[in-house]
């Protein structure tokens, strides 16, 4: 009767459309009550999976390889969990930030929709052509959201940001070309078996390039140049979006083909490489974070540094021992899901903050703790996450990390992560030190509505509950 | 034998708008070869026997790609000159 | 170091090429022929043309997904002319007056093109894509020689033309699974003319996404914000 | 065969005008560029033997009407950056303010 696969996809589609039919007012309306029932759908594939049952569908009843199959695994379904779950509150935050200022609301809603359709359609699909054009459709949908204050700076950052997902997604259309004339075929299912017996130097070839091009579009050092720009110069409901989920997206896409494709051929030092550079991003972009005098641009940078964390899996997964390849698996799951949660919650409070004083500058954030207490607590607590402090989700993650990294005898990426957990606590301090300052005499402080600064309030704890109830999530993701 | 011989020199006609677009020195001139590029992608695409991708390109790729970058260099001379005065 | 720079980047593309090349001059024999299967298929399809089948039957949920990205870079382009509505650009002096019979001349031949284009694609190569691009050269034809006026702001009813082939996409995608098919899954006695409902929305939406993403480019004398 | 290679020096060649021009008009045709070699590979390679496969060909021409999209939108936010900054580059990191 109703499948939810095909919802996930078809609802936002439909209200996306419907929205910017109606305009921004209505719209919204329409938005949030799209996403509730995502949401419901989103918790149903997971129930589902964590009981043991994976879900197929063929997109017009054509099975792969000539038609385009749709699937929701574990690592599927906790994704679009993520994705639905952040952008609940998030909508209900954008409805409040944009009635108090209004500038690029105009179509944030149709933007919004697309960008999730776009999303569930990525978490969702086993056909590497369809995945290419998902990955065009989430790289235009968040194009189209940097630039809609449509400022000088935010242009220029969708520009770059634009560019930079474009060599991306045409590296990773390239190496669909090579994988099709090898293989005949561009179905996930249908290339897993062929590609581990035979890999011609295309294959590897091919590898390269859709790996390459993906670590392009998740900002990977040395490709974050073109983030924090983005995520620091859009609106806070978009940065919230971008550095929460649109990362993510990418990300799962190399976990996905990474272990459901490319494995048997890819050579361990490539995975050591990927490490590496995940180890860079962690140092770099926690240094920069410490160095911003606003607050958005040092949560981008902790975006670039919590990345790196993400691709950690790569070298604790890569031709290790079964039990290390499932923690690094379920420590990078816990990662993408704390990380969202907690960066969306800070973004959202980053906002909040502007909203109120007018601007973001760290070193003026004095008072804030006796006028927006709720706010400061939503930072606190989305740093604890950062930081890997326990009972946080955060802290399950870089557990778990740990763990594999252990367990396989690499016990390099364990410094790696502890000197990252330090430098994550000096920014995070920074920005609370801050906040508990006396108030400047010159700051003033506006009133805001309630729906602000709750949402992104709600973000943050289910960031640290998250790791109350981790056995839970890793149900979901452990099952076939 | 004949085919091959067209087809050698499609080729090195492609590779040649596709660098002189990218290279030449007059930003109108790259876009007209640009455009000529597309224009000979669609040959390119008819000698494929990909006679629905030959339409395509020429009318969306060559042509309104090549309309779109037209009117941007047209636009953007039109503000030089309005700066200038 | 600029020129180091270029110096390296071409190196690294140089051996790109070489690598590249190699590996594609080594490749084995595809063990999938997609081919064979689609032409095995293609009785099952409700057209007659094979690319026009993997078009909008076996992979027709690209397409549809494709249609988004269209609609998106629209979206995207309208809140990059910034301003509290898209003024579009504005005609310079007057048209001349060839152009404009020149334009009554050709739009009604390029309004029959476009519906050939469409009619054709089941068959022959064609279909709603190209029949939109000429009905999009149409409709900037007619607004360069003054004969359709401006959009004073995309209106309701433009809009609803702007989204009504993608809306009757998802409907068409979405009922079959009401019934418990898969999305898209046509019946097989009336894929035909199913497909051929897609394509005149599509054609229409198509014309009109087409011709917006020349007309909305934002123009010059328009910033009076900040 | 003869096109699929054509296409991998097309991809390169974009590749390497996006990096290296700094104008945004050539970084976009780089872009148009290089997703055309993308696409003769598509075709070329699975064509090579000289069979007609509808299947990339189809691919090919949802990746145009992608790269048609993308392309608009980057000349209408380039236009903006030219309405806003009268330059058609990158303007360069500043301090932020």
């Amino acid at each position: 009767m109703i499948d939810p696969l095909a919802w996930l996809i078809l609802l936002p589609l439909t209200w996306a459309a419907i929205a910017f039919l109606l305009g921004p007012t209505r719209g919204g309306r329409i938005a949030q009550a799209g996403i509730a029932l995502q949401l419901v759908l989103a918790l149903w594939i997971a129930t589902e999976v964590a009981g043991g049952s994976s879900r197929q569908h063929a997109a017009g009843g054509w099975r792969a390889p000539l038609g385009i199959e749709l699937l929701a695994d574990g690592l599927s379904a906790i994704m679009l969990l993520l994705a639905q779950a952040v952008a609940l509150p998030l909508a209900l935050y954008a409805r409040a930030y944009f009635t108090d200022h209004p500038a690029g609301i105009r179509h944030f809603w149709p933007l919004a929709g697309f960008l999730l359709a776009a999303m569930n359609a990525l978490f969702l699909s086993a056909d590497v052509f369809n995945l290419y054009v998902t990955l065009e459709l989430v790289g235009l949908a968040a194009v189209g959201l940097v630039a809609s204050d449509s400022t000088a700076k935010s242009v220029a950052a969708a520009l770059r940001y634009l560019f930079a997902t474009l060599v991306g997604s045409g590296a990773y259309l390239l190496g669909v070309a090579l994988l099709y004339g090898t293989y005949g075929t561009v179905s996930l299912s249908e290339l897993a078996p062929l590609v581990e017996d035979a890999a011609p130097y295309a294959t590897l070839l091919a590898a390269g390039l859709m790996v390459a091009g993906l670590m392009l579009k998740t900002a990977l050092f040395p490709f974050h140049f073109w983030l924090p720009p983005a995520h620091g110069g859009a609106p806070s409901p978009v940065s919230a979006l971008l550095s929460a989920l649109v990362i993510k997206a990418s990300f799962y896409l190399v976990v996905r083909l990474w272990l459901g494709l490319l494995m048997p051929v890819a050579p361990p030092a490539a995975a050591q490489l990927v490490g590496m550079l995940g180890t860079a991003a962690i140092v770099w972009g926690s240094v920069m974070a410490l160095r911003q005098p606003r607050l958005k641009m040092l949560i981008a940078y902790s975006t670039v540094a919590q990345i790196g964390y993400l691709f950690l899996f790569f070298p604790l997964a890569t031709h290790t021992a079964p039990d290390a390849a499932q923690s690094a698996l379920q420590g990078a799951a816990m990662q993408a899901v704390s990380h969202g949660l907690a960066k969306a919650a800070m973004f959202g409070a980053a906002g909040v903050v502007i909203l109120s004083t007018g601007h973001d500058q760290v070193a003026r954030l004095g008072g804030i703790t006796s006028r927006l207490p709720l706010t400061v607590f939503t930072l606190a607590l989305s740093g604890v996450t950062l930081m890997g402090l326990p009972p946080s989700g955060g802290f399950i993650a870089k557990w778990l990390l740990i763990d594999g990294a252990i367990s396989s005898g690499q016990w390099w990426w364990v410094i790696a992560m502890i000197a990252g957990g330090l430098l994550t606590a000096a920014y995070v301090f920074k920005i609370l030190r801050h906040a508990f300052l006396e108030k400047e005499q010159s700051a003033t402080f506006r009133r805001l509505p309630r729906m602000l600064e709750w949402p992104a309030f709600a973000l943050a704890l289910a960031s640290l509950a998250i790791g109350l109830r981790a056995s839970d999530l890793l149900r979901v993701l452990g099952a076939p | 034998m004949s085919g091959l011989a067209f087809d050698i020199l499609l080729v090195a006609a492609l590779l040649w708008s596709a660098a002189r677009a990218l290279t030449a020195a007059d930003l109108f001139r790259a876009v007209v070869m640009f455009i000529v590029f597309g224009l000979l992608m669609a040959l390119a695409w008819a000698r494929l026997d990909a006679p629905d991708i030959a339409l395509a390109e020429a009318a969306i790729g060559a042509g309104l790609s090549g309309a779109l970058l037209l009117d941007t260099v047209g636009h953007l001379r039109a503000k030089k000159n309005g700066s200038r005065q | 170091m600029k020129t180091l720079m270029r110096l390296l980047v071409l190196a690294g593309c140089a051996a790109f090429v070489a690598v590249a090349g190699m590996a594609m001059l080594v490749l084995p024999e595809p063990p999938i022929r997609l081919a064979a299967r689609v032409s095995a298929e293609l009785g099952n399809s409700g057209v007659k043309h094979p690319v026009t089948a993997v078009l909008l039957n076996f992979r027709g949920y690209d397409t549809l997904l494709e249609i988004a990205v269209l609609l998106l870079a629209l979206l995207g382009i309208a809140t990059a002319a910034g301003g509290d509505a898209v003024t579009g650009r504005r005609l310079h002096g007057n048209p001349q007056a060839f152009l404009q019979s020149l334009a009554r001349l050709l739009a009604p031949l390029m309004v029959m093109t476009a519906g050939y284009l469409l009619w054709a694609g089941s068959h022959r190569p064609g279909g709603a894509f190209q029949a939109g691009a000429v009905l999009a050269a149409g409709i900037v034809l007619l607004y360069l020689s003054g004969l359709l006026p401006a959009p004073a702001g995309p209106s309701w009813l433009l809009r609803l033309g702007l989204v009504a082939g993608f809306l009757v996409f998802v409907a068409v995608t979405a009922v079959p699974l009401f019934s418990g098919g898969q999305l898209l899954q046509y019946p097989p006695d009336m894929a035909g003319a199913l497909i051929l409902l897609i394509e005149s929305g599509l054609t229409l939406s198509l014309g009109l996404i087409l011709a917006a993403l020349f007309l909305w480019l934002p123009d010059e004398h328009e910033e009076a914000e900040e | 065969m003869l096109f699929a290679l054509t296409g991998i020096v097309l991809f390169a060649g974009g590749i390497a005008g996006m990096i290296l021009q700094s104008h945004l008009l050539r970084k976009i045709m780089a872009f148009n560029i290089f997703g055309s070699g993308a696409f003769l590979v598509l075709v070329g390679l699975g064509q090579r033997d000289g069979q007609i496969d509808p299947v990339p060909q189809a691919m090919v021409l949802t990746g145009i009407v992608v790269s048609v999209a993308a392309t608009a939108l980057a000349l209408a936010l380039a236009r903006r950056l030219l309405n806003l900054t009268g330059e058609m580059r990158f303007p360069r990191e500043g301090p932020d303010d």
